[in-house]
């Protein structure tokens, strides 16, 4: 146990030192490369790092580097018993108390919850559904990401409780008020369609709006124009879709988008796809005719069919 | 066990006490006799402890010592090989995976525990680590190094001549480009077989030659034609040397100029197969030509015929403009290539030709 | 092709059941006729019909002018009926083979009146016929309407009182042929006695009532055999008869009678098409292997047919014309060729294009818009477009992009509605 | 015994104690709860290894038993119960009851009858 | 004897020990101040915990009602007070005593701060009995059990680890077929256990058990509340005989 205590204090004076070392070894780096030490970013690290130590490795992490020992060193637990030998969690004899109490935690919850709402019908009142959370607006968090909260290794029949339990909280009519709880285990989807915000408009000579965009499936890439304003005219590579696509199955494919975001005969597309083959071709125009479309069209990021996918089919 | 352990332990301290009890007696008997001398065996006199030299404190890398404001450029003036104790940046290298062999659930808790696991996955620090000096470094060309190493060279530039400012400027008045390369390679031998390759390059606007020669110039460079960028590109390597092949490159030039401009015996004996081009007035379409109008010629006899005018008009039908249209047409077919403009085209010269308006 | 005609035939029950109830609202208006200004027309466009595809009856996709000889630039997009009896005559080989099924389906046959034929029939009605017969040239992507536009026009010279003379799909003669005999008239040359029979059998059908009013003689003696000898003054249908009967001869009765014809088209007594489906295939390679070398193939140009039919493509004659397709479908294609064209210098090749040199090519587009929505407008009037959503605005975007206003891929698409 | 994993043998106590005689175990290294055990034992031994009582427990009767069978074969339904409420009888309780004031009252007559009428009476439906 | 014994539990034991030491030393420093008043040992309820119970209390939360007669286990029919319609009535007499020498044992563990551990897997009260152990600052463990938890622990556990020195079963049982494994595994690693023993369960492990309803909540919080008061009654005269020394 003593050793263990020690062990636990020997990590974090051996943190503090790597720290310490990074801290001078960067300011040392900023003269180096004659820079301001106060102002020298990491991503200024790394930029020097890979100029002064130029490494053609295939694998990027086996590059050399220059990080800050958090990055680097990985967590570890800190002292779980007292001088005594006392564990510090009263979960501790479980050996995952982190989880558990978090279970624990979630089951209080829901009982308040209950018992709320049992209130509150008893007072007649109803749950307010526009506070209600979005359950397709966020996911929860993975397996991995759970254990990394939680700092313990969670089985796969574990993680599978902690989701049971805890959809049964959020699908509780007033799930709303325990928002904060549940939203530490949700991983909100909106960032993402934040992103990938739509494209500017190109204006060409005859002043007529246009996008463009890139796109790629399996070996396949995609480059697109998008003019509005048009007739649903379609160049591939400079011939009709016809030519280029003489299956109609990938025809269908190109079309999919612009039937989705109800442009179809609205807008002009002129495409130049390269490599793969047909079907592969057609995906990647699928994709990229879909991403901008026109300024008429709003974000499509609601529908989950439209989630940008390199290797998986469509239809698959 | 354990306290079997203990007792045999204070047994042990007891035997040993024992026995230097023994020795000393022993060694007190030795002083009331004479002793038994067997050299090299026993003690004989004083022993003189062997002086030892005191272990020298190990000094601490220079790294340590290193102010944060130093002057690197002292500290690493020229290339060399990644010296962890002269750069002073905790750099890492090296990537470690983290395996774990016969993983099952009653191993998770060595996962966040075990002391194995401790220095698993993190990569190996500078000291000692062979892959940051098998990697090149440019220690030596910070930009403080550029910087110094501009200022010594200062004094030996000479000014950019004048009238080349731009590369439209060089390009005129210099059209010939020759690249070659130098290699260093740190191997037993000093020659690198790529260093004596030279390629010559010049655009062929730049050479004087009419269609004839120009012509000519190209069906004799072949393939090191590029007919989208009107370059020539000539690499020469058969010399071992770079200068030969240098030489032989500009010799090659010329002489290609030269012959261009040549006009041979042969070259009037040129045949429509040999012919790079379709000319209208050497193919099957002329006579074609020649005798559709012959026949509407006889057939504008009879007054009822509906002629196309031209035919009437000239005696020499096949120079009118009609068929000289058509025949540009026919010749745009086959020398540009068809596509829909092309061949509307040829239709409404056909219909020119054949049809009275 | 099999598997394209099955769910045809299943839709062709419902289609007749539907047919029968609605008859009564084929609407179809007058499109006036009479010979107009080609070219004028082609410059000031011509106003569309009114069209509103959701109400049924008010469509106008069909002209009642079913005489091919009427049909000018104003009955561009409209489909016009042919008689049973045509069809039997001119169509019934030679178009596309899901057209046939079809028509059973739709309890008629129409043909569209497209401006690649209206431009030919213009040139013909412009043509003067004492001059070297003009060869006219369709081109077009696959399923564009070639030979639909052939089958218009053949019908057009056909109720003019031509005769017409039709290979249906040249390359047959050098793919499938089961009958090949060394040329008892010329050496090298390859016979098709078989097949030569078959395009003198056509010739009768397609002719037969013409060619007896007509009553055409030879003009010199023939001698087949010691015994078998076709007279000066003979008629041209008992020399036609007689290559039937004694199929041996047939190959060389062939070249006669195209001689035969092309002096009396010469002459004035009657006027001749000629026309060729795939003509490009005329310069290909056959698939017929040499005796001598196995690695060897017979070259189109070797059979008799061939050479005889070229004779024909000549323009040494007068009073008549040819019109031909090249097809893609005509040549041997190599696997993956990424330079495959459509256009003729590319499909007739030097040779081919030196020997017809000077024709008018005649380009066949895909559908125009008008057209197109004349198509969907007669194929929802047939009750063909079922699917409810199929008889809206933004149904036919969807099939006309799907299609790309193919005219064949129209239909295979429309299929699915 | 002492010492070995083999619980079944003696119990925790006694294992300890053979550990502390033997020596293996010093007395300050004791287990914290020995003493505690040794002052206060359980008073039955935890033994592993002990006897079974062959006698089977006595079966719980009442005389109002028979009552109570024979109502639940004349009304098999045992109505409606209100568990939140301790003071809530059963029906069948009610009817127990009922029977008993009756039966001390009278003895004449079918009580069971009698019983059920007076419930009915009350407007207790059974 | 001593060549039975197995090496590796002689060894947590000793460190057990040896971590205790320092405790013993204390407490008993405790005894010797407060020897000169009185020695809780030596006293029959010195924590006054026997009177927490009441045999209604025991009775009006349904602690009596054990299992069906099928599923009875025949160690604990010298608990069971009778049969009543195929429902085993177990004997609230002795339950009452036995759970005062329950808590008396469990306030004394608590005077001395051992670690005292409970354990349940009855799903529906788990939540109950976590949240006792946690509001009597001791701890709890009513997941699926790792076997060698406490055998193993150091292996489980990654570093020596002090073992609880006393369990507490709010249930035997860990699915309706089967005993806790933690039961065997305590009596192992010489831990005694205080435990509600129902009609179905095995007694014979447990040092200390108490015959009773082991499924109802209620009578699961009444158990819980009395352990809860057993232990806090327990550090509380400890901190109270601290500073008296």
């Amino acid at each position: 146990m003593r050793a263990y205590l020690e062990r636990a204090k020997a990590h974090d004076a051996f943190m503090q030192g790597e720290i310490s070392e990074y801290e001078i070894g960067k300011r040392h780096l900023a003269n180096i490369m004659g820079a301001d030490p106060d102002n020298f970013s990491q991503e200024d690290i790394d930029k020097a790092v890979e100029y002064l130590l130029p490494s053609g490795l295939f694998d990027k992490e086996a590059r050399p580097k220059m990080k800050h020992p958090h990055d680097v060193i990985p967590k570890r637990k800190a002292a779980e018993f007292d001088v005594d030998g006392r564990p510090f969690h009263t979960y501790f004899y479980t050996a995952k108390p982190q989880f558990f109490k978090l279970m624990h935690d979630a089951v209080f919850v829901l009982e308040s919850l209950k018992k709320e709402e049992d209130k509150m019908l008893r007072r007649g009142e109803e749950a307010n559904a526009d506070k209600k959370i979005i359950i397709g607006a966020s996911v929860w968090l993975t397996k991995p990401a759970v254990e990394e909260k939680l700092q313990e290794k969670l089985s796969d029949e574990e993680y599978d409780s902690f989701i049971r339990l805890f959809t049964r909280i959020i699908e509780h009519p007033i799930s709303y008020a325990e928002e904060t709880f549940i939203m530490q285990y949700r991983r909100v989807l909106s960032a993402e369609s934040m992103i990938s915000s739509i494209p500017e408009l190109i204006y060409d000579e005859a002043g007529r709006p246009y996008q463009e965009a890139e796109g790629a499936r399996k070996t396949s890439k995609a480059y697109v124009k998008i003019w509005s304003q048009g007739s649903g005219h379609v160049t591939v590579n400079g011939t009709d879709l016809l030519d280029c696509f003489p299956e109609i199955l990938d025809r269908e494919q190109v079309m999919s988008p612009l039937h989705f975001t109800n442009t179809l005969g609205r807008v002009d597309i002129e495409a130049r796809v390269e490599g793969g083959g047909h079907s592969s071709r057609a995906g990647a125009l699928r994709e990229e005719a879909l991403s901008p479309t026109s300024s008429e069209i709003p974000p499509l990021r609601v529908s989950p069919r439209i989630i940008k996918n390199n290797n998986v089919s469509f239809f698959g | 066990m354990a306290s079997a352990d203990q007792i045999s332990h204070e047994s042990m301290v007891n035997q040993s006490l024992r026995f230097k009890m023994a020795r000393s007696s022993v060694s007190c008997k030795y002083s009331e006799f004479s002793m038994v001398v067997i050299p090299g065996h026993n003690h004989t006199g004083d022993s003189v402890e062997r002086r030892r030299r005191p272990e020298l404190p190990v000094i601490p890398p220079r790294e340590k010592s290193m102010p944060i404001d130093q002057d690197w450029t002292t500290v690493w003036p020229t290339a060399s090989t990644f010296k962890w104790s002269a750069v002073p940046l905790p750099i890492r290298q090296g990537r470690v995976f983290v395996c774990f062999k016969n993983f099952s659930e009653s191993n998770i808790f060595n996962y966040f525990h075990s002391q194995k696991a401790e220095q698993d996955g993190i990569p190996p620090g500078k000291y000692g680590n062979l892959e940051l000096m098998k990697i090149p470094n440019f220690l030596h060309l910070t930009p403080n190094h550029i910087k110094k190493h501009c200022a010594a060279l200062k004094e030996f530039c000479t000014e950019w001549p004048e009238g080349l400012e731009t590369d439209e400027k060089c390009k005129k008045h210099f059209p010939v480009e020759v690249i070659s390369s130098d290699y260093i390679v740190d191997s037993i031998s000093l020659r690198d077989p790529r260093a004596r390759t030279v390629c010559i390059k010049i655009n062929l606007s730049s050479l004087d030659l009419d269609s004839h020669a120009k012509d000519k110039f190209i069906r004799l460079v072949g393939d090191r034609y590029n007919a989208d960028t009107g370059e020539l590109t000539l690499e020469l390597d058969r010399c071992p040397m770079k200068k030969q092949n240098h030489d032989y490159g500009i010799y090659l030039l010329s002489a290609l100029f030269k012959e261009s401009w040549k006009t041979e015996g042969w070259e009037s004996e040129k045949t429509v197969d040999d012919m790079e081009m379709y000319v209208w007035s050497m193919n099957e379409s002329k006579k074609n030509t020649q005798q559709i109008t012959e026949v509407m010629k006889k057939a504008a006899e009879n007054p009822s015929c509906k002629v196309p005018e031209y035919v009437l008009k000239s005696e020499n039908v096949l120079e009118t403009e009609p068929v000289q249209e058509y025949a540009a047409a026919v010749e745009d077919l086959h020398n540009v290539g068809e596509d829909l403009h092309s061949l509307e085209k040829y239709k409404e010269q056909v219909k020119k030709m054949l049809l009275a308006q | 092709m099999f598997s394209i005609v099955r769910p045809v035939l299943r839709r062709s029950a419902c289609a007749c059941r539907l047919i029968t109830s609605s008859s009564s609202n084929n609407s179809s208006t007058e499109q006036g006729s009479g010979t107009i200004n080609f070219n004028e027309l082609f410059q000031k466009g011509i106003e569309n019909p009114i069209r509103n595809p959701v109400k049924k009856g008010l469509a106008v996709c069909r002209t009642n002018q079913t005489d091919p000889s009427q049909h000018t630039i104003r009955h561009e997009g409209l489909y016009y009926r042919v008689a049973p009896e045509a069809i039997q005559r001119w169509m019934k080989e030679g178009l596309h083979p899901d057209i046939y099924p079809l028509f059973r389906a739709f309890n008629e046959s129409c043909l569209m009146v497209r401006r690649p034929a209206i431009e030919i029939m213009e040139c013909m009605r412009a043509a003067d016929y004492s001059l070297p017969a003009i060869r006219y040239m369709l081109y077009g992507r696959a399923g564009s309407g070639k030979s639909s536009t052939l089958a218009h026009l053949m019908h057009f010279c056909g109720s003019q009182d031509w005769v017409i003379t039709h290979v249906p799909w040249a390359p047959v003669l050098h793919r499938y042929s089961k009958e090949r005999v060394p040329s008892t008239f010329k050496e090298g040359r390859i016979d098709q006695p078989a097949d030569a029979a078959k395009w003198l059998s056509r010739l009768m059908t397609t002719n037969d009532p013409l060619l007896k009013t007509l009553n055409l003689k030879t003009h010199r003696k023939y001698i087949w055999s010691r015994r078998e000898v076709t007279e000066e003054g003979d008629a041209l249908t008992e020399l036609i008869d007689f290559g039937l009967q004694r199929v041996k001869y047939a190959p060389d009765v062939m070249g006669a009678v195209i001689r035969e014809l092309k002096l009396h088209a010469s002459s004035g007594n009657v006027k001749v098409l000629v026309a060729i489906d795939g003509v490009n295939g005329m310069w290909e390679q056959t698939r017929y292997i040499r005796e001598e070398s196995r690695h060897k193939f017979f070259h189109a140009q070797e059979l008799t047919i061939v050479q005889h039919l070229m004779e024909f493509l000549k323009n040494d004659w007068t009073g008549g014309a040819s019109v031909c397709t090249v097809d893609e479908g005509a040549t041997i294609k190599e696997m993956n060729d990424p330079l495959t064209s459509y256009m003729p210098r590319f499909l007739l090749g030097q040779k081919g294009f030196d020997f017809l040199d000077p024709f008018i090519p005649v380009h066949v587009p895909d559908y125009s818009d008008k057209e197109a929505n004349s198509c969907l407008d007669y194929y929802t009037d047939r009750k063909w477009i079922q699917h409810p959503a199929g008889l809206t605005e933004a149904g036919r975007t969807e099939m006309f992009f799907l299609s790309c206003k193919n005219p064949l891929e129209l239909y295979k698409v429309s299929r699915r509605w | 015994m002492a010492g070995s994993r083999a619980e079944k043998i003696g119990t925790v106590f006694t294992r300890v104690t053979g550990l502390l005689r033997s020596g293996a175990l010093k007395h300050d290294d004791r287990p914290l709860w020995y003493d505690v055990m040794a002052a206060f034992p359980p008073s039955t031994e935890p033994k592993y290894d002990r006897l079974k009582l062959q006698q089977p427990p006595r079966n719980i009767l009442y005389p109002e038993d028979n009552i109570r069978a024979k109502f639940s074969m004349a009304y098999s339904s045992p109505g409606v119960y209100d568990m939140r409420n301790p003071n809530d009888k059963s029906i069948c309780q009610k009817f127990v009851d009922k029977y008993r004031e009756i039966e001390k009252s009278t003895t004449e007559g079918d009580i069971f009858e009698a019983t059920a009428k007076a419930l009915e009476a009350e407007g207790i439906h059974l | 004897m001593l060549k039975r014994l197995s090496s590796q539990s002689l060894r947590y034991l000793q460190r057990q020990c040896s971590l205790q030491s320092r405790l013993c030393s204390q407490t008993s420093s405790i005894e010797e101040s407060t020897q000169t008043s009185i020695n809780p040992l030596e006293h029959d309820d010195y924590f006054d915990v026997k009177r927490l119970t009441k045999k209604i209390d025991l009775f009006n939360n349904r602690v009596h009602l054990g299992h069906k007669v099928g599923t009875r286990n025949p160690y604990m029919l010298p608990y069971i007070f009778g049969n009543r319609l195929g429902v085993d009535i177990l004997d609230l007499d002795q339950t009452h005593e036995l759970m005062k020498e329950a808590l008396n044992f469990i306030a004394h563990v608590a005077y001395r701060d051992g670690i005292i551990l409970f354990i349940s897997r009855h799903l529906h009260t788990i939540p109950l009995v976590e949240k006792a152990a946690e509001e009597c600052g001791e701890y709890s463990h009513c997941r699926q059990w790792m076997t060698g938890t406490l055998t193993n622990s150091s292996v489980k556990f990654g570093a020596v680890t002090r073992l609880p020195d006393l369990c507490i079963f709010l249930s035997t049982q860990d699915t309706v077929f089967e005993q806790h494994a933690a039961v065997i595994e305590a009596a192992k690693m010489y831990i005694p256990s205080v435990a509600v023993v129902d009609s179905a369960c095995d007694p014979r492990l447990i040092t200390y058990p108490i015959p009773g309803n082991d499924d109802t909540p209620c009578a699961v919080e009444l158990y819980l509340k009395l352990f809860k008061e057993a232990i806090l009654k327990g550090k509380q005269q400890r901190m109270l005989d601290a500073n008296q020394k």
